[in-house]
């Protein structure tokens, strides 16, 4: 099908003065949810990846079910960037109700594709308009009534492709995977998107100057959601125990779970599970489960957004201070309260940080990538079970639940690290068994499993205060001893926790830090303040309590920004705490408004510091 | 009775079929008031697992937080146990119990535990059929907090500092039974023969078993108008039966009547004996159990026994389809899927 | 019976070489809890009170029924001084379990009570011992059978008061108070108490420096707890909705309302009562109805303790979220988790000050004195309403639950401020009705209680993200403005909060900044510090957020000790974010093994860090 | 029927006796989907409302999280309303119940809302008698969050995505009837004329009244072999009885044959008349109304109507002997004691 590109390159030779921009634009599909526009925008940017341009989609939905406006942004870049871009060049409105509005929003010089029927009200000389005749469409096809919108989204997806020179065979392919074969299905798709394209050949004149081209620069990576990844991740972790309840954004790592669990952790012989997955009653539940589970010695974890990571801290506590391994997962949405759960936040640090009345330190991972989301997945398992403590894992709503180009998932580079569990025979040799007595010095005491058949293998878990024998004690040496222990712990910790990612550049004076899903955005502001002449180096926490690298790249700088999306800078609030000689250099830029960070206000809050 | 559980071993002290002493299930002295009923239960589990010969390793001990919660530590030193949260006992017992199927859970919970904080862990918990013993000893107050009214105290019980509690209480049982509970009983600290033979029964159960053992508090609501007192409980108890756990059905060697016993067989190959008192009940009716329960609520006299027993709905780990072994047994080569699964499921990806 | 004093006084002279101590001693009762040695621990603080001695008292007690040991202490000392010490002068020793350890931490040259069947095993010559015939004593009162551990009690009272100087009168008057008039109570209480003194008289030879002398130091003050300070104040402000839920330490501060709302709060001509006190099922539902009661315009509030606080997290950003006022009373304990629910700690800062997921900041009071407990009590209503958000205060079970000396409660100075509340009335004049429009740019805004009569009154509270008139909203902006409102009120509150309380000394270089229940300690660990030629000011919080004097007092220092009772460092770490540029003259003391503070440990750690 | 409850006023429009038109009862514009239950049910909420002549400012609206908890939104405008937090409505109404007594509280919740996160709130809140219109809109699965199965799924259900169902569903009105509530009801929203008596009924009623309404979710579960569907609901409603309410007892005008009607007066003047349909049912009987329950459970038939209705309980402002001032009203005369109560006060302190 690669006459259909050359034909749209024929025609933009009728086109004068604009320049071509190929592979290089970002076009936003604004529908209405419920409507099914979600296979033709995964067609669209699937058949983009496949033809090897570099992609990114991110979904902007209501909390709604049906009926309310939802914009599908395909970010193209030929440099590989997938940062949320501030403006549009290309729009494909299919919204009625938002029409005026995404008119409005449209970049400079933009590319307008609409459903015929919309009446244009808004004066945008600039913009290039293509009209779709959506509906002589949808009759051409006649389908079921049910599946009218349904098909109505897949004829943008011909009119588009036709277009900018998105290629069919790759269209079929993305429709191929999506509905695993189901050749019906991708045949009825086909046919519309067919009809769509023709239609557009045979109706629409290229105007505008943007070009999809076949590239090579997708080979070898995955287009994929994090959460998918991280419950792959947990899955090549080992994970024998889930109990989560359902919530935005945090739900579709559970469903990745119940969708791959079956496929891949089925025992052989038997048929039946490895592994088990409750839907609990509530997110006080599956904590509680999970924190049994732990105990008992399953590798256990739950996964949850803002109002479940309320809901659990007082287990969050209780294994904190009994020292349970579980892993939790935070795909953070926007707060406080239930706030706006589609929407993208890195609000939860300091919540999660010390997630316990009392004195309670959680220690954190922080994915900045989708391969991250993998690998985390499966370490968060072995620094549980290593460290005796919960380890949570957050990510967000835009990593998690977004479309990321990945490097593909490394297959685990270490067996399984159960920590220091004492078996049966193990106590036989020693003849001893102290629950929290510091053998080693590390903080890391070694625990037993219920159910380990030696007499001398009991002990009494509880979170009330105990002495090392895990016997209840209000003696004040007792509690001392046994807080100072779990703190040399934590310092233990650190060492063993992903190291930052740090990017030095020749004579950089400023620094940079982020974490988690905005690292695209600083580093396409990296490169852009480079071209303003400002470079600065920039360096990615992955997890908390620190590690003393991140204490080092802060010395080694005059002047430190602490990018992060919440409104009370609270990673700048950790950072200042651990440097608090340093802390005047720390300064805050936070960006909180729901939508993920874009490279431009990177740039502009820096350059704004900077005086540039 | 036919089983005599425990022996004689060679040095002339009693032990039981795996060669243990009673001590050997004993737990660290307690703490308790002189004379709690928690006291007592704890005996009778301690006295039903040796009669059973279960080792106590095989045993995994959970509570919530209250008195009755802290029970568990004066029981068999020998098994793990989980002193958790106030009212959440249920879901690390979900947890537990699904992470290794091998171990027998006994959770020991209060009436605020289980019926103020925690009752919707309880029903989920019931409902989802999760393998244990779930005990709940019921005084009608918060005992550890000095004597407040929980959700089981009568409505019109006068407490002396706290007043008269106005609202009606929550009947376990009935939580129960209508959570789709398949073993549903009531006993009576002060009634230790029946209660021994009901934690048998609930031993054998595969599902949930629940207990609702009124369990006097000796220090805060012991006075004898108080339907959780020892006084008033001796003097209304009234038993659904006389039931008898027998391990096997060819051990049973009592003599009857025809008519006078009933015979309720046991997923694990026991038997439970129901001896005719007074009245007809037959306890694998669901319909009678919630008449009964309805009828006697707040009426004058404490109905014990075993109220329903079914095991017709299976346990949780066989409704998800899980593997025989304990997950916690599994292994890296069993729980980490291979490398080119992942190269396959990537390629979903591309 | 001024001659019982004046006795011992005579028997005195027959002892030589010791210095006579006059009301200065520290004094500790070794019993078994559950066996009611509270009221004759209570008879003893007491009558010395009224004897104008100053004094304070601590109950150590186990998280237990019966059968476990309770120790009660109970400082006398001439210069007001009020806070633990360390060592004991005195030792009644009434429980044999202990007997050998309470001996072994007896003060040198102390005193020792002791039921004559004990026997010594420890070796103190430096001890005066009293051996007390409590087995005779109660045989001669011939009690019932369960009143004899009480009685047993009762004996030790007397003996003490004989040899240490208590005026039977004050006594009789200490008793008369606890059994609100009972005679016959009373009766058999002094019956046995003077049985007991006689036999000291007769058979105990004085031979210890320590005496009791009336003074008339107390002449004006309260002996009360700060838990019943709080209720009162709630009372004084107007609470009309408590809902709690059982948990030590903070149970007696509701059992309190329970006592004295029937007394202070029944209508007249009904006899109904103008208020009402749910026990909830649980913590959350606690604060849920709090929620619920201040939403719709009750000054409602609920008094809980770590797990609760935990359980409560929700709600609490709920509350915030949606502006509504509500007081939360936190009589903080030892945590992580269950931690020790009978021993005190200040470890709740962190966790609610960020209490809930998403950016969340709460209002926190800091009572540092049972007239502080009363007067937040009101105040907190008054904030909550004005602010309308959550008003936390924290206390902890050293402040709650033991016997402290307090000036009289003043009076509320002010009559209720409810904030802005919009009635119908001011609805018909404004004409218009924005629940959350920054009207008067501080950031507060006005609202209208349910059930408002007009037209324009109603809006819908939720806890997502909404516009100025309450609808939901996922607009950027609308997220950001509301956000921005928000925190300009926090900015607002600040100065509305009490000021920090700050004590100045002559070229002092080094400044102390302290809060909460630790002040008694931290004041006579300066009076202690100036001997020793350091001389320090002191800054005592009283609110969070911070009051710019706070920040002022810093800057005015060149090395700041932040004193506290967690792990963590926790206000320490509050203070450091504030003035990041002064971060390093911050150092954190901490203190936290469960007993409240001591003058003794101020001063070590201080003179430690000062090279002293 | 007697009342005819909307008249024509002068200009010629529908108002009530408050003068007040249908759209004064009002609310945004839905934003669930096309055909949800959930819309019916506000329908029927508006329109008794408007009949009855309720003020809208009287009304408070609550609800917890969910498609259904969002109803509110849409139904009067002119009353407040809280939209709070997942399965923790009743808690807010317990309190705000109590804080303003002069208002009527309607809460909107939802199976999931209800009878999974919320079930011990929802029982706690019923043993109250907290005064308040309880409606849970029920569709046996979490709406908001895509479909998956909530505590009142069938045993057995299919979803498309999710598979099947192994656990027994929660009966919310069994949980409601032993939680001591005296009303409960049981109706579709397909059934809109049954409905909207029940809700006049509900209004009318002192104490918690429970209206569990099924209530299709066309998005997620509303296939017809599903028992939550229109089709399954409107093959297999069964009405216990044809419910009339009926403001005062002198209005009734209904013609009848003995024994064909049974009468039951409400506390507020109200009567309600219920016409026999196929067969005898006596919703003053909680007996009759358990044994119903149990029988009709995981039966092939939607049982319909009032289910178990006595006003004996008092409501809770009446248990806790308030004032009859709305707490809210009460000034700081009122609410702040006297100097010289005070003074009074400390003096035990000295
Ligand atoms: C979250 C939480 N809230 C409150 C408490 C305080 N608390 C401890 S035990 C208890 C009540 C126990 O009552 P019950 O379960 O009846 O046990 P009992 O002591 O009567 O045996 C309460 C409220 C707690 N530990 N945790
Ligand atoms: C604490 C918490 N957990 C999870 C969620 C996510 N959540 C929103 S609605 C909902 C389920 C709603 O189901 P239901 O009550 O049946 O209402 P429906 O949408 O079916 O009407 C869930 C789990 C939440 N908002 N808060
Ligand atoms: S207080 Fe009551 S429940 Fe607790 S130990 Fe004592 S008697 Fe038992
Ligand atoms: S998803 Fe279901 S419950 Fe939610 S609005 Fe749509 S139909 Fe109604
Ligand atoms: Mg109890
Ligand atoms: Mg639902």
């Amino acid at each position: 099908m690669a006459e259909s590109k050359a034909s749209v390159r024929e025609k933009t030779d009728t086109k004068k003065d604009k320049e071509t921009i190929v592979n290089d634009f970002s076009m936003v599909v604004a529908t209405v949810n419920g409507s099914g526009s979600q296979t033709s925008n995964l067609a669209i940017i699937r058949s983009l990846f496949r033809m090897g341009i570099p992609v990114s989609g991110k979904n902007l939905f209501p909390s709604n079910i049906q009926g309310l406006p939802t914009w599908f942004t395909i970010r193209v870049s030929s440099e590989g960037h997938t940062a949320r871009r501030e403006n549009n060049e290309i729009l494909v409105a299919m919204n009625p109700t938002t029409f005026s509005e995404d008119l409005r929003d449209l970049g400079s010089e933009g590319v307008c594709f609409y459903d015929d029927r919309f009446k244009i009200t808004e004066e945008r000389p600039d913009v290039t308009f293509y009209p779709m005749p959506v509906r002589e469409l949808v009759k051409e096809i006649n389908p079921p009534t049910d599946l009218r919108d349904y098909i109505a989204n897949m004829a943008y997806v011909g009119i588009v492709a036709e277009m900018l020179g998105i290629d069919m065979d790759e269209i079929r392919g993305a429709l191929e995977t999506h509905f695993m074969g189901k050749q019906s299905a991708v045949d009825l798709n086909m046919r519309t998107i067919q009809a769509a394209s023709s239609s557009a050949e045979e109706n629409l004149i290229k105007q505008d100057s943007y070009y999809l081209e076949r590239s090579d620069q997708t080979h070898d990576l995955l287009l994929i959601d994090g959460n998918t990844a991280s419950a792959l991740g947990a899955i090549y972790g080992g994970v024998s125990f889930a109990a989560w309840y359902p919530i935005t954004p945090a739900s579709s790592l559970a469903d990745a779970l119940e969708q791959y669990l079956p496929q891949l952790r089925m025992d052989e012989e038997t048929g039946k599970a490895t592994y088990v997955v409750i839907q609990a009653e509530d997110e006080l539940a599956a904590i509680g489960m999970a924190v049994g589970a732990g105990w008992a010695g399953a590798r256990a974890m739950t996964s949850t957004s803002g109002p479940g990571i309320s809901l659990m801290a007082e287990f969050a506590g209780l294994a904190f201070f009994a020292e349970i391994p579980i892993v939790v997962s935070d795909v953070q949405r926007m707060g406080p309260s239930t706030g706006l759960p589609t929407r993208t936040s890195q609000g939860d640090i300091l919540f999660v940080r010390f997630l316990g009345h009392g004195d309670t330190n959680q220690v954190m991972l922080l994915p900045g990538s989708i391969a991250e989301c993998f690998e985390f997945g499966w370490q968060a398992f072995d620094l549980a079970e290593r460290l005796q403590t919960p380890i949570f894992v957050l990510s967000d709503l835009d990593l998690g639940m977004n479309l990321w180009m990945s490097e593909k998932f490394a297959y685990p580079s270490q067996s399984f690290d159960r920590g220091k569990i004492l078996a049966a025979e193990d106590l036989d040799r020693i003849g001893k068994f102290s629950r929290y007595q510091d053998v080693d010095g590390d903080g890391i005491t070694y625990r037993t499993l219920p159910g380990t058949d030696h007499p001398l293998a009991a002990y009494f878990t509880r979170g009330t205060g105990h002495d090392e024998n895990a016997i209840y004690s209000e003696k004040p040496d007792d509690w001392e001893m046994n807080i100072e222990r779990i703190w040399r712990k934590l310092e233990t910790a650190r060492e063993m926790l992903p190291r930052p990612v740090i990017q030095h550049t020749k004579d950089a004076h400023i620094g940079l830090i982020g974490y988690g899903s905005t690292d695209p955005a600083i580093q396409e502001a990296l490169d852009r303040l480079n071209t303003k002449n400002i470079s600065a180096d920039y360096l990615r926490i992955r997890a908390v309590p620190f590690v003393h690298e991140i204490e080092t790249f802060i010395r080694e700088h005059d002047v430190v920004y602490v990018i992060e999306m919440n409104t009370d800078g609270q990673m700048y609030k950790l950072l200042q705490l651990e440097v608090p000689d340093q802390a005047e250099k720390l300064h805050s830029l936070t960006h909180n408004n729901g939508l993920p960070l874009s490279a431009h206000w990177v740039v502009e809050a820096v350059l704004d510091r900077e005086g540039g | 009775m036919a089983t005599t559980v425990s022996e004689i071993d060679g040095s002339g002290k009693n032990v039981n079929k795996l060669g243990l002493k009673k001590s050997d299930y004993k737990g660290s002295p307690t703490t308790l008031c002189q004379g709690c009923g928690h006291n007592s239960i704890s005996s009778q589990i301690m006295a039903a697992l040796f009669e059973l010969s279960i080792k106590p390793e095989k045993i995994v001990k959970l509570s919530g937080i209250g008195c009755s919660s802290k029970s568990p530590t004066y029981f068999l030193n020998r098994s793990h146990g989980f002193n958790s949260l106030h009212g959440r006992m249920p879901s690390i017992a979900t947890g537990s119990a699904l992470a290794n199927r091998s171990i027998k859970l006994i959770g020991v919970s209060g009436d605020g535990d289980t019926a103020s904080i925690g009752i919707g862990q309880f029903i989920h918990l019931v409902r989802r059929n999760v393998p244990m013993v779930y005990i709940v000893e019921n005084n009608g107050v918060y005992g550890l907090t000095k004597g407040q009214f929980s959700a089981t105290a009568d409505k019109g019980q006068v407490l002396r500092k706290i007043g008269v509690n106005p609202f009606m209480p929550v009947d376990v049982c009935m939580e129960a039974l209508i959570a789709n509970c398949g073993f549903v009983a009531r006993s009576f600290a002060g009634d230790p023969k029946q209660l021994k033979q009901l934690l048998k029964a609930a031993l054998s159960f595969q599902g949930t078993a629940v207990l609702d053992i009124i369990s006097p508090c000796v220090t805060f609501n012991n006075r004898g108008e108080s339907t959780k007192s020892y006084a008033w409980g001796k003097a209304h108890e009234y038993p659904l039966h006389d039931v008898t756990w027998v391990p096997m059905r060819d051990e049973i060697e009592i003599e009857y009547q025809p008519g006078e016993v009933t015979e309720v067989d046991m997923h694990d190959g026991s038997t439970l004996l129901f001896k005719k008192l007074e009245q007809e009940y037959d306890p694998t009716d669901r319909m009678e159990a919630l008449k009964m329960l309805e009828e006697t609520c707040c009426g004058g006299v404490l109905v014990t026994g075993l109220i329903f027993i079914s095991e017709e709905q299976p346990p949780l780990p066989e409704i998800e389809e899980m593997v025989d072994t304990p997950l916690v047994h599994l292994t890296e080569k069993e729980l980490r899927p291979s490398r080119d699964s992942l190269e396959q499921v990537m390629e979903a990806y591309r």
